[in-house]
């Protein structure tokens, strides 16, 4: 029986660090759609544009973890600026179809840039870590899985307080709330929707830098994630940033348990189920605006 | 005069095996057949009933194994095959389309893109079904009439007929009275409703009959191919039917199928790199959006009624 | 004369604040009535929730024998209900003639089954609901723009055109939200005339009205709302020289008013 | 004190290709309160919009302490003392009474904010009171003196404000009313747009009448007050028929 309580811990903890990708990725999607009411398919390619610049830091500055993270960040945070200022910044609020079908084409036309460059040819990626680990009992974690867990969760910290406590922040929540009411006090919409993509491009970034030395680096990463995330915002509303997270992390336990003791495709056909009942139970509930929340 | 124009159309393609020799051409002439199809069916949820709908590409998939398993697995015909795809995919579209009809749009959205995932996850995890990534190759060819359809050439008399039942189906649909609420939906849903129109069975009706329509294209497309696996449902179908409905105009009846008959030859076309291709759809989508959001039909509208606007001054 | 729609004690609230707080009232078969008030009294609310497009918080609306209290608005427009809006609603990309035979569709025996076999049931409805549409939209005077998009309109048009949508199918009742609001003053003059050419046809109005000279000149009997509540109701003559109405438009008397302040203060 | 805060020049504005308002002109001299009155549909609200740069400027010049502003985005109007309360709820309804007050200073630099809070505060000690509430929670009259202690946190020069007596019970419009004054009082000019005529009227210093987005009426408040025309304005009657 302790081989099994090991290995549901063993599954837990990878679920932790599952969900809380997910949780990356879901978050900078609600944090635009709060602020733009857009959806942005090509999210996931700027996760995969995050592990790709990783992969390409990491051997200019010498394996060093830390200065190629930033690198691959600041790389994210300018695509994201680019994607804004170039396609985003001309649709209006009500074009939903719109950008789905713009960002539909960005995202295409980053894979297969990458691709066309790269090759399909999945990378592997090596750090000054290299598969170092930490061994608490009969559990091993490497290393740089623990580094990208403590990552993402200090991201959060960081995004909750800027919400939260700076007027930076503020202004995005007051955007998502009421547009006029934004307006009377001042705020610029266009400056402050540019500030979320940057925001929600950087934890992208940082996302994929992350996960770069944890998996394969492949052109197609990012769409088997963003999927994963749009899932989730369905089941947990877009613009609750801490349900987002929750939902995340509460997802990337179950795909964790159900894939260690099933098959895979009942993994990832959890996830569809729980959508369907999602939406079967509150259709109306999803995707209110009017209420982007952090606490 | 559009009907005249499509009927002629349709001799073209019919006799376009007598043209040509090349059996290259010819294959392009069953893609053309069956895209063109399946993006009349997205123009159906899309373009008139104003759903922008992802699960396409799942049903796609789904009529596809359905079909290959029916002839592989049950030792049905290839007949049999396809009606049964149209069946389940409308049987699957009526199922899961209701709850996702009583959302809202943006969730609506999503909720089709994921039932897309779902299908491509299960044609690649559920291996005792689907084989895999394997795949379920060596498809026999069709048999009628004690013919076998097994050269490119044969087989494309299969893809026209098909194209053309689906396609004249389609337009008795759209053209009639359910047709014309699924458009007034679109544009004005309380309208409707104040006129005592039930938006939700239209919508519903709508989603599975082009499920059933997609499922059944996806079905003859895979006997084209003579193989499936996970690689029949690439985003890259799901991109070339909304390329499609896009140029040709999102809501008008043959400019889509203008656009699929123009567009099917510009895979073919680019086919010097798979990826350069890719970018290229992909740059066409984008721009699409921003010049001519409504495609050329609505391009052409716009200016026939600025003409009009005009004439009342 | 008998009523034909029966409002009783109509409620309705959100976040607080009594949007319709008991509103009752009756409207007599074939007469016009119209509904006033002024800004936020609930005029609006009070059409929505009988129309079936808002929930009611409680109350009863009765249309000839049939409670439809509660029903989905397809439903309440199914029972002889029809409705247009304030903010004009019409298919703008739909020709006028389309505009006006799907108002009437749900109305006819005729089925989908009927329309695929080209039936003579079929045929007789199209017949029918064509004949109807080119008599109102005679009567409106747009018959040159019979075949075209209801897009390339003007707002005063498109109005007339949700108008005669309404009408199609032989409703019992016609309700009217703000019919005039945003129409051009030449145009108004109009839109009363058609109004009273289909009431001695034998149509019955329901009209919301921020107009109250349109509303006075028009209607046999005016019913007034204000903050959720039926002020008072009566013939238009009663309504005009009732102090109580202007002081509902114009606000507190100077007297109230200090008061009030003195209260505050 | 009685140069003009605020000129409008033939101001034609509205929304899309469709001018609502047409060849307005008029001034506002420093600390006074001005009613703009007329029936539903006249343009009261797209005038205001347009002083505060929200909707279409089609032509003509808004003039705000000796410049001209037409072309100026909102936050810059707001910069230059420009304020603006619109009609219905506009305040941050998941926010705190207190993160509301923070987003209204969003203009000012940081250092600034405790001041500037504090001073409205003083003028509204209710909002101390509320600190914590979400904005949402508050009553109605509440919430409408919160989205004017939000706009006054800049203190502007010129106050713009769209039917602040909406929806509240005539208690609650009285606190409003006895509020605008107390604002003008410290020096602001005040726009007001108002449904209760008769309240508006009775605290202003001038009115505005409005008739088919056409100026058609300007005068002391108290004249126009008793001026037998006006009960036909807002009753929406033909005014140039009953007064000829």
């Amino acid at each position: 029986m302790t081989i099994d309580a090991v290995y549901i811990l063993q599954l837990t903890l990878n679920g932790l660090a599952l969900g809380l990708l997910y949780a990356l990725i879901a978050v900078g999607l609600s944090l635009i759609f709060g602020v733009m009411e857009i959806i942005n398919f090509a999210h996931g390619e700027l996760l995969m544009l995050g592990a790709y610049a990783m992969t390409f830091a990491l051997p200019v500055v010498g394996l060093l973890y830390w200065p190629a993270l930033a690198a691959a960040i600041l790389l994210v945070m300018l695509a994201g600026l680019l994607v804004y200022e170039i396609l985003l910044a001309r649709l209006r609020p009500d074009e939903f179809e719109r950008s789905i079908l713009i960002t539909l084409g960005l995202s295409i036309i980053l894979i297969h840039t990458v691709q066309y460059f790269f090759t399909a040819t999945p990378r592997i990626v090596d750090t000054q870590y290299g598969f170092d680990g930490v061994e608490i009992g009969n559990i091993r974690i490497t290393l740089t899985r623990l580094i990208g867990a403590a990552a993402a969760l200090v991201a959060f910290a960081g995004l909750y307080s800027t919400l939260r406590f700076t007027q930076f922040g503020r202004a995005m929540r007051a955007i998502a709330q009421n547009r006029e009411a934004a307006l009377m006090v001042g705020i610029r919409p266009r400056v402050v929707a540019r500030n979320a993509m940057v925001l929600a491009a950087g934890l992208c970034g940082l996302g994929g830098a992350a996960l770069a030395p944890i998996q394969l680096v492949t052109p197609y990463m990012g769409q088997f994630l963003i999927f994963k995330a749009f899932a989730l915002v369905t089941i947990g509303g877009l613009g609750n940033i801490p349900g987002a997270v929750v939902a995340a992390v509460v997802l990337g336990l179950l795909e964790s348990v159900i894939g260690g003791f099933f098959a895979s495709a009942w993994q990832e056909g959890s996830v569809f189920v729980v959508m369907i009942v999602a939406l079967l139970l509150r259709p109306e509930g999803l995707f209110k605006r009017g209420g982007m929340r952090v606490g | 005069m559009k009907l005249a124009a499509a009927l002629a159309a349709a001799a073209v393609f019919a006799v376009l095996p007598l043209l040509t020799s090349s059996n290259y051409v010819i294959g392009i002439g069953i893609s053309a057949l069956v895209f063109t199809t399946a993006a009349a069916a997205l123009n159906l949820v899309y373009g008139f009933t104003g759903l922008l709908s992802f699960a396409q590409l799942g049903f796609w998939g789904i009529g596809g194994y359905a079909a290959a398993l029916t002839v592989v697995g049950l030792g049905g015909s290839f007949w049999s095959g396809v009606v049964l795809a149209g069946v389940i995919c409308g049987t699957i579209a009526l199922v899961v389309g209701y709850p996702m009809l009583r959302t809202n749009r943006h969730a609506f959205v999503i909720a089709t893109l994921t039932f897309a995932l779902l299908a491509t996850l299960i044609a690649r995890d559920w291996v005792s079904l689907t084989r895999g990534p394997l795949g379920i190759p060596d498809l026999p060819a069709p048999e009628a009439f004690g013919r076998r359809f097994d050269t490119p050439r044969q087989f494309y008399w299969i893809a026209w007929a098909f194209a053309m039942a689906a396609i004249a189906f389609l337009f008795a649909l759209c053209s009639s009275r359910i047709g014309r609420t699924l458009v007034a939906i679109k544009q004005n849903e309380p309208l409707v409703r104040a006129q005592g129109i039930s938006p939700m069975p239209y919508k519903l009706a709508a989603f599975a009959l082009s499920a059933a329509i997609t499922g059944a294209a996806g079905g003859v497309y895979c006997f084209n191919l003579r193989i499936i696996d996970p690689t029949f449902l690439d985003f890259y179908y799901m991109q070339t039917f909304l390329i499609i409905v896009i140029i040709g105009g999102a809501g008008s009846f043959w400019g889509v199928i203008g656009a699929g008959i123009a567009l099917s030859a510009l895979p073919e076309a680019l086919r010097f790199s798979e990826d350069l291709r890719m970018i290229i759809y992909g740059v066409i989508l984008v721009v699409a959006m921003f010049v001519m959001p409504s495609g050329v039909a609505g391009w052409l509208r716009e200016r026939r009624l600025a003409r009009m606007r005009e004439a009342l001054r | 004369m008998s009523a034909i729609l029966r409002v009783t004690d109509l409620r309705k609230s959100y976040s607080g604040i009594h949007a319709l707080d008991g509103v009752s009232f009756d409207v007599e078969a074939g007469s016009i009535t119209g509904l006033i008030g002024p800004n936020g009294s609930g005029k609006s609310t009070a059409i929505d929730c009988i129309s079936g497009f808002q929930k009611l918080g409680g109350g009863k609306v009765v249309l000839g024998d049939a409670d439809i209290t509660g029903r989905p608005a397809h439903l309440i427009a199914r029972a002889g209900l029809m409705r247009t809006f304030q903010t004009v609603r019409v298919y703008d990309r739909l020709s006028l003639a389309d505009n006006l035979a799907i108002a009437a569709q749900q109305f006819d025996p005729a089925t989908w089954i009927d329309e695929f076999l080209r039936t003579r049931r079929y045929r007789q409805a199209v017949e029918a609901s064509e004949k109807r549409a080119r008599q109102l939209v005679e009567l409106i005077g747009l018959q040159r723009y019979y075949e075209a998009e209801t897009g390339i309109l003007s707002y005063g048009q498109k109005k007339l055109v949700a108008l005669a949508a309404a009408l199609m199918p032989h409703p019992k009742i016609v309700v009217l939200d703000e019919p005039v609001a945003g129409v051009n003053p030449s145009r108004i003059r109009e839109i009363e005339v058609a109004l009273q050419q289909l009431n001695q046809a034998g149509e019955t109005f329901l009209i919301v009205e921020h107009n109250v000279q349109f509303i006075t000149t028009l209607c046999h009997r005016v019913i007034v709302l204000e903050q959720g509540r039926k002020l008072t109701e009566g013939t238009a003559a009663e309504i005009h020289t009732d102090a109580r109405v202007l002081e509902a438009y114009l606000g507190m008397t100077p007297e109230m008013a200090e008061a009030e302040m003195r209260g505050a203060a | 004190m009685n140069s003009p805060v605020l000129e409008l020049i033939s101001v034609t504005a509205g929304y899309g290709d469709n001018p609502i308002v047409r060849d307005f002109s008029t001034r506002l001299r420093a600390g006074t309160i001005t009613t703009l009155i007329g029936g539903n549909g006249a343009g009261k609200s797209t005038l205001l919009r347009a002083i505060y740069g929200t909707n279409r400027f089609f032509s003509g010049q808004i003039v705000f302490k000796d410049e001209p502003v037409e072309r100026l985005p909102p936050w810059e109007r707001l910069k230059r003392g420009i304020g603006f309360v619109p009609q219905g709820r506009c305040n941050f309804p998941a926010m705190s009474v207190g993160e509301n007050l923070k987003m209204g200073c969003y203009t000012l630099p940081a250092a600034k904010h405790d001041a500037a809070i504090g001073r409205v505060t003083d003028l509204f000690p209710l909002l101390r009171e509320r600190w914590r509430t979400e904005a949402g929670n508050l009553s109605g009259g509440q919430q409408q003196i919160l989205e004017m202690a939000m706009v006054l946190l800049l203190e502007p020069s010129l106050l713009l404000l769209d039917e602040p007596s909406l929806g509240l019970s005539p208690r609650m419009q009285g606190d409003v009313f006895a509020t605008v004054q107390r604002i003008a009082a410290t020096g602001v000019t005040v726009l007001v747009v108002e449904q209760n005529v008769r309240g508006a009227l009775l605290i202003s210093d001038l009115a505005l009448v409005m008739e088919q987005g056409r100026k058609f009426m300007e005068g002391p408040a108290a004249e126009v007050r008793t001026d037998p025309r006006i009960r036909q304005a807002y009753l929406g009657g033909n005014i140039e028929q009953t007064a000829a």
